[in-house]
């Protein structure tokens, strides 16, 4: 439920509303339900609304703990297998 | 044959192309209807055939496998960035014909028009639709217009038909898929749809995205003079790869593994997809093929596919497999495997 | 896509999949439910089933507000869209959720209905500026995620004095799901189920925080990870979970710090305060009248509330009488258990809301796991 | 090749033909659309070329002169008496590829099906289209299905596309027209137009009239036999006798005198046209033909016509003559004379 | 101007209007502009009105009175020859 | 055809046109004028040209109701028509005339005006019945034959309190019009134009009766025959009107006895009287103002009057600089003096009203007349 994804910020434009950037699609969203948001930011859009920021540096923290993880571990099993490949 | 420059003409004001919209009176078969004809459709599409001005055209034929196809073309918005109704509806009849590996030789044009249809945008449509004719070449030799009331109508849809003739040693049909086969795209996938659904106002996107609306007839000709065994050849169109790679496998009875990561999307198609909820693999092409071959011939086709402009981003995305339910099945690039089944209903943006 | 691909990187996932392997005790089971609709349309599209041990076993929840909407309201909704002079706006994916009739809004909409897909509640609200002679009725759904955008144009609306805008509200609330699920007779005497823990849901959680599952950690004992929507996130969870089963802890954990607040979005939450307040009771699909789960839109709004404005009737339809999607939404049953499961049943022609929405069990189902049972079931020809 | 009837489908319940409606979801390339082509089209269509179940149809050509000929159908309402816009889809392209005098060898079509459209309806439009062509009999060998939204299209427009061969020995082509030539019509004119404005409720009239529509291959088929060198054949159809011969004139260079007592037309029609203040020369025919030949050539060609059941009617109705104006002129009943000109705008019912 | 035609009276119908025919077409008219108006008799219709009804015998008078002038007059000049006939 | 075919018969017309040559006067020349356009048309369509000898000269009249609409009132239509929430309802004669930039109704139809054909005056009351959300404008056009029906759908209205039905009146006055022509500096001072006979009304006299030409024949010692619109009626009209002149009679004669009655339709009559009542003054195209020449609807019917209701503005608007149609209209001048004529003005391509109706001179003289010239200017190969 809920589809989102993060986007940054651009910039802003009339009533409250912010042009967002995902990979060269560009949409005009609301900012109208988050605070304190300025270009360059990340934000959360759900149904054209930022309902909330993406704080990058938790992000890149939880990628790292992934990384960490990574290098860890040393074995794993194997992918089950379907079809031919 | 009287060429339509020296004949005599019943009307003395021309079209009046910047101002005009398309009235009922220029489909009731009166002078109407036939200075529209004169002044936009013969002036654009100009050839011999036309130039007959008879209820139809008539040609040699040389005899041997012949192919037929047909596409009705409705689109909103007409115009999209990288092309619009008219050169969509020579492209998406066009590409039918050479799925078979055929030459494209005639095509036929029907038009059906919405009382109020500023007549320059069809001048622009029109003339776009034979520039693209023209690009392959293959001549418009005959056609028919028909005016419905504003309401009835959606500015004008293109219903086109062409034929074309098949090589003797091309014997390209979908139920050829073999288990073993390797499946091959021509390039990125889901530019076209989502190119049009940005281009809807009502969604606020701005994107340099454009639809890859495009004629594959030389594309083809490469491909089977390099490998004339081909066995499948189906142009991904509405429903996207999804539907054009079910229906080899229903048609063929086979099964087929697809690999996420091999298949080509753009970034910006990717990022469209997630705004709206939309999955690539049900995203509609109009300049992409797929090709179904015996796999000592793969390699070859895909450097030769990779040598054509149509075909720079080709890839092998997948195999044919054996599978009685004929499933479409694809290994994702997080390494779980899923089905991917016919599109459902229509696919519309969701929130969840 | 920055922040998204990252999180679908499938050598870490063999990583992350590996290590859960690894620590799972092989001597137990683990039943995990997944709230979020989001939740299981990533296990599915991902196949991440395909990389976790048998032994731990993914049920879904009812976190899709499609799969949710009771039948009552849904032919409120396709009785309003029929009334002369309205327009009816919602989100797509409410259009194709079948009646027990089979009918639909989208068919309805076939048959003449003026229906309005939207992608954001802002385009509602430009309908209703664009058609002062029609009634706009906004068909809002959706979990706390989906409610603030609703408070928004509601407040707009009133600024704007928009007399010809109605909103017909079907906001539900997740942790009073949650609990009801927990309550349960299925669970709690019958022991029909096992849950052992809970994957919390993410975009929910971005509005209303971590803090409110809390309570309910405490009450039933039970773990809840907080996790995003994409796949790394969610098999991260799993091995979250695992761990706090083995250790026998039962607490809040977040997954999904790079999103998720203790407090949440505190401004979304005091519009949705401001605009909306409890329902004693709400019906819901497959769990029935749940108490305290959904809201109402406060009487000072009353003039875009559709309820009050078109005295919308309170309907209470039985569903389809094969369809198993109560049972499924409360992780009693699965898919396969229903009878019409992929013949009469069939993601072009649901019977269930479950077969709706990608995020639908029985739809996830169909798309992403059939062909599993399919092939343990029949040989096929070169294995 | 593998038949329709033995495919396994991926949909087990039925099309809703008694209450279902055409919905976005028919024409958006997923199952849905699938199954309507395959539990309508195909069913009703049905041969080997839709079989081959391709993006196009394959079939062999002897060599020779071929003919395409194309005809986008919109009419209101969908049924009318004495047809509908099924056969009436077949017989407008039919009728363009036989007026070469050519045999029909194949069609093609394209359904552009507004969103609301009763299934009921398009399985009714889709069987009057399919017995109409066995009769002739000429295979719809492919097609095309597309779905807009309602309020963007009519119930159903059907674009037909068909191809023929012609006999070695026969020429005809309208600028073959020479003075002193005769003109022949095959029977009673405006029936079709009328029969169709008659049957829209607002105008609340009653009658027995029927639409004429009607495949003339067979009579094309007896004429060419007849008289292998009929310079002209051309259906009447929008516009009237009067475009058609208008046409005929223009695109020859000669002029025409027509026998106003000599033009056959229904009491019936002449009456609907009194009140609604039309002229029966400017009024749609759908199963009529225009056919200039020799002078010596004319009286073989009309006793052929009137033994033929769709010429019992055929009457020599003028002449061409030189005229470099290639007005159509038109002796009256009453002794004096007028030119038949190009209808101008659309015949609109009036009151003065 | 005025396009009107003469069109037998067959039935009446509700709201003071009433079938015509002509040749095997029918039509509902309105009567609410002519008054004493019977089955069988001839009005003239104009836009979906009876404006006038047809006096029978005035109009086999009038034929009448041409034919007499048929009968009287012996010879008459030749239509102006225009095309080829 | 009962009562009409009998009337077009060729074999009569000649013995009627060779009577009538026999007896007009060879020494002199005979001016006559349909003043409607139903003869007009009969006279092209059947070629009556043809049958009659070369000093007989048919001069059209103004007849048509189409070709005397002024630019103003057209331009008021068209205003009104693209006024949003109008629908505005005519007879198909009306959607093609031109203003002189060349706009009509039909164009404005094809930019998206609701403009409703209609056969009668009875189907724009059905509209306004069927769309009570829309304010429906008849555009009521014509003669004393067309006033009639319009009456009577104005009753209706007010008998049923069909507030959102309104008419836009434009019918106009016969008699008035022919009266305004012998008025003319043309004829009475400067003796441009000579004026033999006229050919009276055939439906207009059905409803009027043949009493209002006496005053008229008496005042201005010019003989009428009013005459049916079939083309016998025609020739014997030409006929009866040649002996007139030959016995220096001047009276009204009706040849139209079948449906002309010397009192007209007291009824329809009675009617009109009922709702509408003489204007002063109003503008005809060609003719200019002429003096109680029109009707307006009567202030006890002010609620269904256009002109009231949408304040519609008194224009006066010139012609296209290059028509003809006023002098034409007043039988000064004939299409072929038009420098424009079968150039840039063609029935497909109208500047002037005389070029829509197919009662309008130019017209008429396009589709029925030109070919003569035409074969008199060029040799043409093999005669
Ligand atoms: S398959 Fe699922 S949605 Fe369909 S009827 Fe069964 S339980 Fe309900
Ligand atoms: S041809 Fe007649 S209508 Fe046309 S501009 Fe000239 S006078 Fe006016
Ligand atoms: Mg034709
Ligand atoms: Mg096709
Ligand atoms: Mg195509
Ligand atoms: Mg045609
Ligand atoms: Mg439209
Ligand atoms: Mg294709
Ligand atoms: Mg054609
Ligand atoms: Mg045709
Ligand atoms: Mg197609
Ligand atoms: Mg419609």
């Amino acid at each position: 439920m809920c589809l989102a994804i993060p986007a940054k910020v651009e910039q802003f434009t009339a009533d409250d509303n912010a042009i967002v950037e995902l990979s060269g699609i560009r949409k005009e969203i609301s900012l109208a339900l988050v605070d304190e948001v300025s270009p360059g930011d990340y934000v959360i859009v759900h149904a054209g609304y930022a309902i909330q920021k993406l704080d990058v540096e938790e992000a890149e923290r939880t990628l790292a703990l992934f990384e960490e993880l990574y290098a860890q571990t040393g074995n794993f099993p194997d992918f089950p297998q379907t079809g031919t490949t | 044959m009287q060429s339509s420059a020296n004949k005599k003409h019943a009307y003395t004001r021309t079209l009046d192309f910047k101002t005009g919209c398309v009235e009922m009176m220029h489909g009731s078969g009166g002078r109407a209807m036939a200075q529209l004809i004169d002044q936009l459709f013969m002036t654009a599409f100009d050839n011999d055939f036309l130039r007959q001005m008879n209820d139809q055209a008539s040609f040699t034929s040389s005899g041997g496998r012949m192919v037929m196809a047909t596409d009705s073309h409705v689109i909103t918005p007409l115009f999209f960035p990288g092309g619009d109704i008219g050169c969509l509806s020579v492209h998406g009849t066009i590409n039918d014909v050479v799925m078979a590996g055929a030459k494209p030789l005639y095509l036929s044009a029907g038009f059906i028009l919405e009382e109020g249809l500023p007549l320059g945008d069809l001048k622009r449509i029109v003339e776009s639709m034979a520039a693209a004719a023209r690009v392959i070449p293959v001549p418009i030799i005959t056609g028919d217009t028909k005016v419905v009331e504003r309401g009835s109508g959606d500015g004008v849809f293109i219903t086109t038909t062409g034929i074309g003739m098949i090589p003797e040693n091309v014997f390209i049909s979908s139920e050829r898929a073999k288990p073993g086969d390797n499946i091959l795209i021509s390039g990125t996938i889901g530019d076209h749809g989502i190119a049009v659904m940005l281009a809807r106002e009502d969604f606020a996107f701005q994107s340099s995205l454009e639809s890859d609306t495009a004629s594959l007839h030389d594309l083809v000709s490469v491909m089977v003079e390099a490998v004339p065994g081909i066995h499948v050849l189906r142009d991904p169109t509405r429903g996207g790869v999804a539907a054009a790679l079910n229906e080899i496998a229903q048609q063929s009875g086979t099964g087929m593994m697809l690999f996420e990561e091999r298949i080509p999307v753009k970034p910006a198609v990717s990022a469209a997809c997630e705004f709206l909820g939309f999955d690539p693999m049900y995203v509609a092409n109009e300049g992409k093929l797929i090709a179904v071959c015996a796999p000592e011939d793969t390699d070859k086709l895909l450097d030769t596919m990779r040598a054509h402009p149509l075909g720079c981003n080709a890839a092998v995305i997948g195999e044919i497999i054996a599978d009685s339910h004929s499933f479409v099945q694809m290994k994702t690039r997080f390494g779980g495997t899923h089905v991917v089944d016919w599109l459902s209903g229509d696919q519309l943006p969701r929130i969840c | 896509m920055k922040y998204i691909e990252a999180f679908r990187d499938g050598r870490l996932a063999r990583k992350i999949a590996g290590q859960t392997a690894k620590e799972a005790d092989p001597r137990r089971h683990y039943y995990l439910m997944e709230f979020c609709g989001g939740h299981t349309h990533a296990i599915s599209r991902y196949g991440i089933a395909d990389l976790l041990p048998a032994h731990i076993h993914m049920i879904h929840g009812p976190g899709c507000p499609v799969c949710v909407l009771p039948m009552g309201r849904l032919e409120n909704a396709i009785q309003l869209a029929q009334t002369p002079g309205v327009i009816l706006c919602s989100y797509g994916d409410m259009l194709r959720i079948p009646t027990a009739k089979g009918n639909s809004l989208l068919k309805v909409k076939s048959r003449g209905a003026d229906i309005r897909m939207i992608y954001s509640s802002s385009e509602a609200l430009d309908i209703a500026r664009q058609n002062p002679d029609k009634c706009i009725v906004f068909l809002a759904i959706g979990f706390e995620t989906t409610t603030p955008p609703t408070a928004v144009v509601i407040k707009q609306a009133q600024k704007l004095g928009l007399s010809n805008f109605t909103v017909f509200c079907n906001h539900v609330l997740t942790p009073s799901a949650i609990s009801h699920i927990l309550l349960s007779p299925e669970i709690r005497q019958l022991g029909l189920v096992r849950l052992d823990g809970f994957i919390g849901p993410a975009h929910v959680s971005t509005v209303i925080g971590s803090r409110p599952y809390e309570y309910f950690v405490e009450e039933f004992q039970k773990p809840v990870v907080i996790a995003g929507f994409e796949p790394l996130d969610v098999i991260q969870a799993i091995l979250m979970l695992v761990r706090q089963i083995n250790e026998g802890r039962a607490e809040v954990e977040n997954e999904f710090t790079r999103a998720v607040l203790p407090h949440g979005n505190i401004k979304a939450q005091k519009l949705v305060a401001d605009v909306f307040e409890l329902r004693r009771s709400f019906e819901w699909r497959g769990l029935g009248h749940v108490p305290y789960s959904a809201l109402r839109i406060k009487s000072c709004f009353a003039d875009f509330d559709a309820e009050q404005r078109f005295e919308i009737p309170a309907l209470s339809l039985p569903d389809h009488k094969a369809c198993e999607c109560g049972a499924i939404l409360r992780g009693v049953k699965h898919p396969r258990d229903c009878k019409i499961f992929g013949t009469v049943c069939t993601p072009d022609n649901p019977i269930g809301s479950c077969m709706v929405s990608s995020e639908g069990a029985c739809a996830a189902y169909f798309r992403y796991g059939r062909f599993r049972d399919n092939q343990s079931q029949h040989e096929m020809a070169g294995h």
